[in-house]
């Protein structure tokens, strides 16, 4: 009885809370719910103007896509040398956004890190979605890409088997694993929410639809006790794959033998970028989010503090591994290398290489400041910048390394065309669409954890309080 | 449906062929050839809009199919047509080889045809034939596409109306004899002693008039007026010193072939004592010749004249004045000089057929005096007409003025597209009644002609040509005309009411040559025609006796010079709608699908010119618009502009490409003029150069290694210590059965490009088209890379052929996904092209990047008589699969399986591959590296000069080089012209 | 366990007999402490219902520890093994071909996707095996008839006594639940 | 509370994810498995004859009855990679006396007369990209039947091989299971004898033929 009143009256106010006063299990289980549930005409002019404007480049997308099949892979503006170019650059981009989501929802759950709970369910969301826009793009490289199959271990009337020594060929195997990790570690974390939803839903389709979902899960012990088992199972899985996904996607340039790819610095650098532009993916989809639904409650501050001090951190490994490479460059006493940093930096594409320098390593040492770390538009502006910042690496790496590589002779330049800005906006379009019906279908938040935060918080207050 | 139309769509590859005997026969087939007529000129060069969206649907859909069936359900039923008569030599499935000729500027270039069941597919030399060794140009080599163009002349024409060849043959009988004394026929240069008897019995009066726009007429002219009416023919296989005023000999005119093998054969220095001969070099542009100079000096085009008046002076010729030359150009001629007579009866001075007639008399002086007639220079009794150049064009000008003519038969010349500009030769025409145009193509000239009446082509003709040296070799065809085509030879014998084929008048014109006839002649027409050559029918020698003074040349211009040229590729235009020479980059520009206004660093900087810019070019009142193009190593105040190109009505390919220098050539300045302005009107032209840097970074030594002979013979200690590089994983053993390798000498090589074009004959390589070009796809398998170094104005200018190595380590297999590219037993990096999905992961991990995507569906798989000539032992490659050089892997697989079914070891020289084959200098060798008697073995194992590509990276190619050698005169220093 | 539920699920029995009756806490502590008391009066067959897991509970209410674990070691051995064998396989035995002059056995660069191979199996382990020992999907299940039980997911914590169990009497289940503090207790039919 | 589902839904739920995912994957698998290996997509076996012109010409007439060699017709089989199809003029070098009149023939001498060729059908249709030769199979020890099957016993050939990559490999990695001694090569009705992998063997040596590691290289037959 104590206890219970306890929890229904405001507990003491705490500056950079990860929950606003005064919540309860009702209360977040009812906000949280409600986005989802409250009725469809009652849906908010913001989300249907997105997901709109997200279906427009869908469309776009699935044009450029349809073309490419049938016209050819010229109509991108690759050639040789440069043979990958915005198709590789972009893969490799969303794939990185994509591992933030893994590293709060595993990691930090590992480190036990409260302030994961009110953003791994949408982190996790946005993992799945670039993931998907991601591992489209190395399908649709490929010149026939209606034989992709056959980079499948099947048993086939050619008596062919893949290439296991190929670097893309473990990627097929990293990303389906992860993609298909990351999808089961998202349901199991959904299961207890959609039976909330269940359970809190009016309208039969929805009662249906949730409870279908949840498999019919009561929140018995027992289940709660495997319940958590499997979670840290998940969690203790995923994380070593995280590092591995982008570690073999590192593989991809460190394993082959051109200056500006053949280097041993790929798999922390790479994974630290992927963690530096994830979390900028994170901070700019949840500030206007939280903004859309009103979770200012749920989303504090103190979120956009901590990530912010992740993004620093890891922006921080990135820009080691810049002068990592000039010092190779210089210690190696390779011709190839040394002419490698100086056509970055003064050749023909240096611009991108400054721009680079800029975005990544100058504007984010902004968040030094708690007042950047804490002012949203800043913040916003920043995530941005390390987002534009974090492409420009991918193309630096790609274009820069392959445009002028041993030969004079092959030297050549890459100029996008239509439809390499068209596939890559696009797909935009996917993510988005896929964003927005997971907002509307699906709790962005999980419920059952910010309960057990609303507990916690409640018993921090009460032994602090108490005797 | 026709029988044809529906093979041609039931059967492709190879089982359509076996059909091929009766469609080209059939006038059905030939319909649907001249069906395939006109289309937008661009698509054909633009794969992309060359097929509509859904007719590409169907293509990737079809080439699934290809891809081991996974679209179509079920395999489609195909056909087998087999011959209804087999001729008795033919084996399905087996090449022929027939010899035959090919007329270059006249004279006859002796060659072996590939058939695949009755349809050629490649040329390559004779190796018995006195011109071409064995040896082909890319000219020759693209001759064999020329044959297939949809684009050429498939019909009889009169006025515009399609006719027979029945009434044609009449129409020219009954004109003819209208005609009398009136009829004048105007060739391009040729050689036919048939050809010559028939023209003779024409009606009195009635003359043949040779006109080449690239005729040699100054060096006969020059000849005739220093020793006489004769041929002059060099041994460069004897000259340890050649100085060439402005000739480009290894490349140009129907000697190059026979030039370039004996002059590389005294550039190798192989053995332990190596020797190597000296070029020194005076000319405008870098030519290919000018590449193996040993000291290049870039001079204006009419300075050439001085500096041979200076030598001539300092050798001695009887009433020469030494004239006054600048300071490096004194210096050049000195060292020459002291050279020359250091090697009095083993040394060559050439001049090349652009520069005027008097330096050509001086320099039979000069060869003269320094007593090398009789040992380098030999003279024989003419060969061919004397008088094939603008004096001849000009006397038929004046003779239709003067109403002189009433027939006038254009043969294989098209005068309205190359007279000189100030003939105004359209309207000259016009005056003659009776204009009759015989070609290859409907042209520029064919419209004014009332007849038109289609050629056949060299590979379907009957006929007999003279080589350079006299000898006589029969020109047999391959294939019956497809288009029903007709020789000059049919034509004249029309208007001579000889109806007899062309193989009887030329079997009975010999008949009547060697007075046998009956068995006695045909054993020796068989062995002629088996052969390739007719023996003893090499010109006598002749001493003619020295003329006793010489005019001076004109003396040096002021100002810009004007200099015109054949263009390296596509020569005088009349193959330009020849795709493979379209884009075969040229020498040392590396340019394609244009021809350009080539100025140096220098002049352009002064003019304020850059790359792409786009100028007028204004000579005597004419003027062209053409793009800029920036040239190191060539003379200042120069602008180079190359002829051939500008076409109007050449075909799909050809028109409308690049801008047409002839518009203002005048006939008094041919080669170089003065007084041409040069205004900018324009900019970033699209200039489409298959390689933007030319610098080698300091790369050298990895990449293209050049030493001095001085450096061979007593080497200062290497600054590259090699260090031997060891590998963490164990070695692959290559000790067993054949492992295949390659050498290329560097120092032979003048990058002519007979290779590229001959790779691409060989291996179905498609044409991209400019603007794929410009986006840097080019297909080619082979490329020659060209460097400069040293300063921009007096380059070395290194030419380096590249092709797949076939690394051992190979870095193109361990990242394919797929294992569509791996390495077989016998060291060759396969390319397994159903198998490629297309990643495009080889090609960046290559370092060499000899690999090429097809981005589109390069291969014209739908244009039958294309698909006609295509290597049937070659896959044809479809969109989105990766394509490289594999050693002509068919050639490999059929000596081995030769060798095998016969039960012996490939012989070393047996399997060749046609970059080898082709290259006139013998730079490619090709062997097995396991036998060590192998001529690849012996090169490989020069360590002083044989070095791998880039070995630092531990690739170990198969493919090694051997480091060029220049032989500088110690006098100049350095190692290069002027230094 | 797994099977009792399944005989509730599938075999409908012709009356509604009483499945157990149901008591509701407010919070944590409550439902931990009636758990152990109820235990001590004997009770075996008892169950909790919490919106949030609660620790200490399912020791409270005698659980033992999961053997998922095993299960996941199981898949992840299957599945790295399992991969790493076949790309042998592949490479040495089926079609070896020379791969850039490296040896057919190439053991380094089967390494990724050996290790992929392992979470993967272990993660469907994980996710399947959860699942099925927790004898899900059962979308009808007696509890949901307990009025009230909707909050069992928002913030009703429960506490089940089930009619299977040998001591059980509506009567002093009530009681006792009752004393220990409960807002209400009901009993309820399957 | 009230369920929202009933009892039947916990049997369906389980049904559907325990049974049904598993069937419809076995489902799929097999029917992918039937389309690339059955016997109808690869026209394989008697019941896919490939019926020619005139609908008359028998190879178990020809062969098993006249008992011609295969080359007669097919003449360049041993010295190219076409075995050759017979042009019009080798059929009537025997049918100018051989029922010189019967009107089964009758398209085979207009094809001799109008020099119009006689489209046969194709049996054995290999891609286009595979480079398959005849004259070294028939040198080393492959007789015909080992792919043509007994062509003797065919009024209308048929195939009797899909001609898969993984059919030809079986022989280039292991021929000593197929080979057969020279005099053997054109018996269209061989049958290995007991011993054959010994035999095989001893040929394997005879003939010279190179190890798998070289038969298996992909230029073998791809170029």
């Amino acid at each position: 009885m104590q206890t219970s009143q306890k929890i229904n009256q405001p507990v003491v106010e705490k500056l950079d809370e990860l929950l606003a006063p005064g919540q309860t299990y009702a209360s977040v289980s009812a906000k949280i719910g409600d986005i989802v549930l409250y009725p469809v005409l009652k849906t908010p002019w913001g989300w249907i103007g997105g997901i709109a404007i997200a279906g427009l480049l869908l469309m776009l997308y699935l044009y450029s896509l349809a073309t490419l099949f049938t016209v050819g892979i010229g109509i991108w503006g690759i050639n040789v040398p440069v043979a990958w170019g915005f198709d590789i650059i972009n893969f490799v981009w969303w794939i990185g956004i994509g591992h933030a989501g893994t590293l709060i929802s595993a990691i930090l759950l590992l480190f036990r890190q409260d302030w994961r709970t009110s953003i791994n369910r949408a982190a996790e969301a946005m993992t799945i979605f670039a993931v998907a826009c991601a591992g489209i793009y190395p399908l649709v490289h490929t010149g026939r890409p209606w034989l992709d199959y056959w980079f499948l271990p099947y048993p086939s009337t050619l008596g062919m088997w893949p290439q296991f020594r190929s670097p893309l060929e473990w990627d097929v195997f990293a990303i389906s694993t992860y993609a298909t990790v990351s999808v089961l570690f998202w349901f199991v974390g959904l299961i207890p929410d959609l039976a909330t939803l269940r359970d809190r839903a009016q309208h039969p389709v929805a009662k249906f639809f949730y409870g279908a979902l949840s498999l019919g899960w009561r929140g018995a012990a027992k289940h709660w006790q495997r319940y958590e088992v499997a979670s840290l199972i998940l969690a203790g899985l995923s994380t070593p794959l995280v590092l591995s996904v982008h570690s073999i996607i590192s593989f991809d340039f460190a394993v082959s033998q051109l200056p500006g790819w053949h280097v041993t610095v790929f798999p922390p650098y790479f994974v630290a970028g992927a963690v530096y532009c994830g979390f900028a993916m994170v901070i700019l989809l949840m500030i206007p989010i939280r903004k859309l639904f009103g979770l200012e409650g749920l989303i504090t501050l103190k979120h956009f503090d901590v990530m912010s001090k992740v993004m620093l951190a890891s922006g921080l490994i990135v820009t080691y591994g810049y002068f990592g490479e000039i010092f190779y460059a210089w210690y190696s006493a390779s011709i190839y290398e040394y002419f490698l940093i100086v056509n970055r930096t003064v050749g023909p594409y240096a611009w991108s290489y400054w721009a680079l320098i800029i975005f990544n390593v100058l504007i984010p040492q902004l968040l030094w400041f708690k007042r950047f770390r804490t002012n949203l538009p800043i913040l916003l502006v920043i995530s941005v910048a390390i987002n534009i910042g974090m492409w420009f690496e991918r193309w630096v790496i790609i274009v820069l390394s392959l445009h002028r590589d041993f030969l004079p002779s092959s030297w050549d330049v890459y100029n996008p065309s239509f439809y390499d800005w068209a596939t890559f906006i696009g797909s935009f379009g996917l993510f988005f669409v896929l964003f927005f019906l997971f907002i509307r279908l699906l709790p962005m938040i999980t419920i059952f954890e910010v309960r057990d935060l609303v507990h916690k918080t409640a018993h921090k207050a009460h032994d602090q309080k108490g005797h | 449906m026709s029988k044809e139309t529906h093979d041609i769509q039931q059967n492709s590859g190879r089982s359509y062929w076996r059909s091929l005997d009766d469609l080209v026969q059939s006038s059905e087939f030939q319909e649907r050839l001249a069906r395939e007529f006109p289309q937008e000129a661009a698509e054909l060069r633009d794969p992309v809009s060359r097929r509509s969206f859904l007719k590409l649907m169907g293509a990737s859909m079809a080439l699934s199919s290809l891809a081991g069936c996974q679209f179509a359900i079920k395999q489609p039923q195909e056909k087998i047509v087999p011959y209804v008569r087999q001729p008795e030599q033919v084996i399905p499935g087996r090449a022929l080889y027939f010899a035959t000729t090919m007329a270059v500027h006249g004279y006859g270039i002796g060659l072996l045809a590939e058939s695949h069941e009755g349809r050629p597919t490649k040329v390559e030399g004779n190796p018995d034939h006195p011109a071409s060794n064995g040896s082909s140009d890319a000219w020759i080599q693209a001759s064999i596409l020329t044959m297939y163009d949809p684009d050429r002349s498939q019909q009889i024409i009169k006025d515009g109306q399609p006719s027979t060849w029945a009434e044609a043959s009449a129409a020219l009988a009954t004109a003819a004899a209208a005609a009398g004394s009136g009829i004048r026929v105007i060739s391009e240069p040729n050689t036919s002693p048939t050809l010559a008897a028939l023209v003779a019995s024409l009606p009195a009066g009635s003359t043949w008039y040779q006109y080449d726009p690239l005729s040699a007429d100054n060096t006969s002219t020059g000849t005739m007026n220093a020793v006489g009416s004769t041929n002059t023919i060099y041994a460069f296989d004897k000259a340890d010193v050649v100085v060439a005023l402005d000739s480009d000999f290894t490349t140009t005119g129907p000697t190059a072939l026979r030039y370039a093998r004996d002059f590389a054969s005294k550039r190798r220095a192989h053995s332990a004592k190596p020797k190597m001969n000296r070029l020194y070099m005076a000319e405008p542009t870098p030519t290919s010749t000018g590449t193996l100079a040993d000291h290049r000096l870039a001079v204006k085009a009419s300075a050439v004249g001085s500096l041979t008046q200076a030598i001539a002076a300092a050798v001695g010729v009887a009433g020469v004045s030494a004239p006054s030359l600048s300071e490096s150009e004194s210096k050049w001629v000195a060292s020459a000089v002291k050279d020359l007579q250091a090697h009095t009866g083993a040394s060559a001075v050439i001049a090349g057929e652009t520069q005027p007639a008097e330096v050509h008399a001086l320099v039979h002086a000069i060869n003269a005096a320094l007593n090398n007639v009789g040992s380098t220079v030999r003279y024989i009794d003419p060969v061919g007409t004397m008088n094939t150049g603008i004096n001849s064009l000009a006397a038929l000008v004046s003779e239709i003025n003067a109403g002189a003519v009433s027939m006038l038969v254009i043969a294989d010349t098209n005068l309205v597209y190359n007279a000189p500009a100030n003939f105004n030769i359209a309207e000259i025409i016009k005056k003659v009644p009776t204009v009759v145009h015989f070609g290859l193509y409907q042209d520029e000239t064919s419209e004014l002609a009332q007849w038109h009446i289609n050629a056949a082509h060299y590979l379907e003709s009957w006929g007999d040509l003279r080589a350079f040296d006299g000898t006589v070799s029969v020109q047999q065809p391959l294939i019956a005309p497809l288009y029903d085509g007709k020789t000059l030879i049919d034509v004249v014998a029309a208007m001579a009411g000889n109806a007899s084929s062309t193989h009887d008048l030329v079997k009975n014109f010999w008949q009547g040559v060697t007075g046998t006839d009956g068995y006695a002649f045909d054993k020796n027409w068989q062995i002629a025609l088996h052969d390739g050559i007719v023996p003893n029918t090499a010109a006598a020698a002749t001493t003619p006796t020295l003329a006793t003074s010489f005019k001076a040349p004109a003396a040096t211009t002021d100002g810009l010079e004007i200099v015109f040229r054949a263009d390296p590729s596509i020569r005088d235009g009349s193959a330009a709608n020849n795709g493979w020479l379209q884009e075969v980059p040229k020498p040392v520009t590396k340019m394609t699908w244009d021809n350009t206004a080539q100025l140096s660093p220098k002049t352009a900087e002064k003019l304020g010119l850059k790359r792409g810019d786009i100028v007028k070019l204004t000579l005597e009142g004419r003027s062209v618009d053409a793009p800029v193009f920036v040239v190191p190593g060539q003379s200042d105040d120069t602008v180079v502009v190359h002829l051939g190109y500008g076409r109007t009505k050449a075909g799909r390919v050809g028109s409308s490409v690049g801008f047409n220098a002839y518009a203002i050539r005048p006939s008094t300045s041919l080669w170089h003029g003065a007084g041409v302005e040069i205004t900018k009107v324009g900019e970033d032209y699209k200039l489409a150069s298959t390689q933007m840097h030319t610098d080698l970074e300091g790369r050298d030594y990895d990449i293209y290694r050049a030493k001095t002979l001085d450096e061979l013979i007593n080497p200062h200690e290497e600054k590259h210590a090699h260090h031997e590089i060891i590998s963490l994983f164990p070695e692959w053993d290559y000790s067993k059965g054949y492992q295949w390798g390659m050498s290329i000498d560097l120092n032979v090589c003048n990058g002519c490009n007979a290779c590229v074009v001959a790779c691409q004959a060989e291996n179905n390589i498609p044409v991209v088209g400019k603007e794929q070009v410009w986006m840097g796809r080019e297909m080619h398998w082979i490329r020659i890379d060209t460097y400069f170094s040293g300063d921009a104005e007096h380059p070395e200018i290194y030419q380096q052929p590249v092709a797949c190595m076939q690394c051992e380590h190979a870095p193109c297999e361990i990242v394919c996904p797929v294992a569509a590219t791996v390495h077989d037993a016998e060291g060759i990096n396969n390319m397994v092209y159903n198998r490629c999905v297309g990643t495009k992961y080889c090609s960046n991990n290559c370092p060499y990047k000899v690999r090429r995507f097809n981005f589109f569906q390069y291969s014209d798989m739908e244009t039958p008589s294309l698909k006609l000539q295509r290597n049937p032992d070659v896959t044809v490659r479809t969109r989105g699969v990766m394509e490289k050089c594999n050693y002509c892997q068919q050639r490999i697989n059929e000596a081995r399986i030769d060798a095998r079914t016969q039960g012996r070891e490939i012989k070393d020289g047996e399997v060749v591959t046609a970059c080898q084959q082709a290259c006139p200098t013998q730079a490619i060798v090709f062997g097995n590296i396991n036998d060590p008697s192998s001529k690849v073995v012996q090169l490989k194992a020069l360590e002083k000069t044989s070095y791998t590509m880039l070995d630092p990276l531990n690739t170990k190619p198969r493919t090694s080089y051997l480091a060029k050698l220049t032989n500088p005169n110690p006098e100049l220093g350095g190692t290069h012209g002027d230094a | 366990m797994f099977k009792r539920k399944s005989e509730a699920a599938t075999a409908a029995p012709a009356a509604p007999a009483t499945y157990g009756i149901m008591a509701e806490f407010s919070d944590t502590d409550e439902i931990i402490h009636a758990a152990e008391k109820i235990r001590e009066a004997g009770y075996t067959k008892v169950e909790a219902y919490t919106p949030i897991p609660v620790h200490g509970l399912d020791e409270a209410l005698g659980h033992k520890p999961s053997r998922l674990p095993w299960l996941v070691l199981a898949g992840g051995l299957t599945g790295s093994s399992g991969l790493f064998a076949f790309m042998t396989w592949v490479n040495v035995v089926d079609y070896p071909m020379n791969i850039g002059g490296r040896p057919l056995f190439s053991w380094p660069a089967f390494i990724p996707i050996t290790f992929e191979g392992m979470v993967l199996f272990s993660a469907f382990a994980a996710v399947f095996g959860l699942i099925f020992i927790c004898g899900l999907p059962m979308p009808y299940h007696p509890v949901f008839n307990a009025p009230g039980f909707e909050r069992a997911s928002v913030d009703g914590f429960f506490l089940c006594i089930e009619a299977k169990d040998p001591q059980y009497n509506a009567a002093n289940a009530k009681s006792l639940l009752q004393g220990l503090g409960a807002k209400a207790v009901h009993e309820f039919s399957e | 509370m009230a369920q929202v589902f009933n009892r039947r839904a916990n049997t369906i739920a389980r049904l559907s994810i325990f049974v049904g995912v598993p069937v419809v994957l076995l489902i799929l698998i097999s029917v992918w498995w039937y389309y690339t290996r059955s016997d109808w997509v690869r026209d394989v076996g008697p019941a896919h004859a490939v019926v020619q012109p005139g609908g008359g010409f028998s190879h178990q007439l020809h062969v098993g009855g006249l008992k011609m060699d295969c080359r007669y017709c097919h003449n360049s089989v041993e010295v190219s990679s076409s075995a050759n199809i017979p042009s019009t003029e080798t059929c009537m070098g025997c049918h100018s006396q051989v029922l010189h009149e019967s009107p089964k023939l009758e398209f085979v001498r207009n094809s001799y007369v109008n020099e119009e060729p006689i489209q046969w059908n194709k049996v054995h249709d290999l891609p286009k990209f595979v480079y398959f030769n005849h004259s070294i199979h028939v040198a080393k020890g492959v007789g015909c039947s080992s792919c043509h099957g007994n062509i003797a016993s065919m009024p209308v050939v048929y195939k009797t091989q899909a001609l898969y990559m993984s059919w030809c490999l079986d022989c280039h990695r292991a021929p000593e299971q197929f080979l057969r001694p020279q005099s053997e090569i054109f018996n269209t009705t061989w049958t290995p004898p007991a011993d054959q992998i010994e035999q095989g063997l001893k040929l394997k040596e005879e003939y010279g033929i190179r190890d798998s590691l070289q038969l298996t290289n992909c230029s073998i037959c791809h170029r």
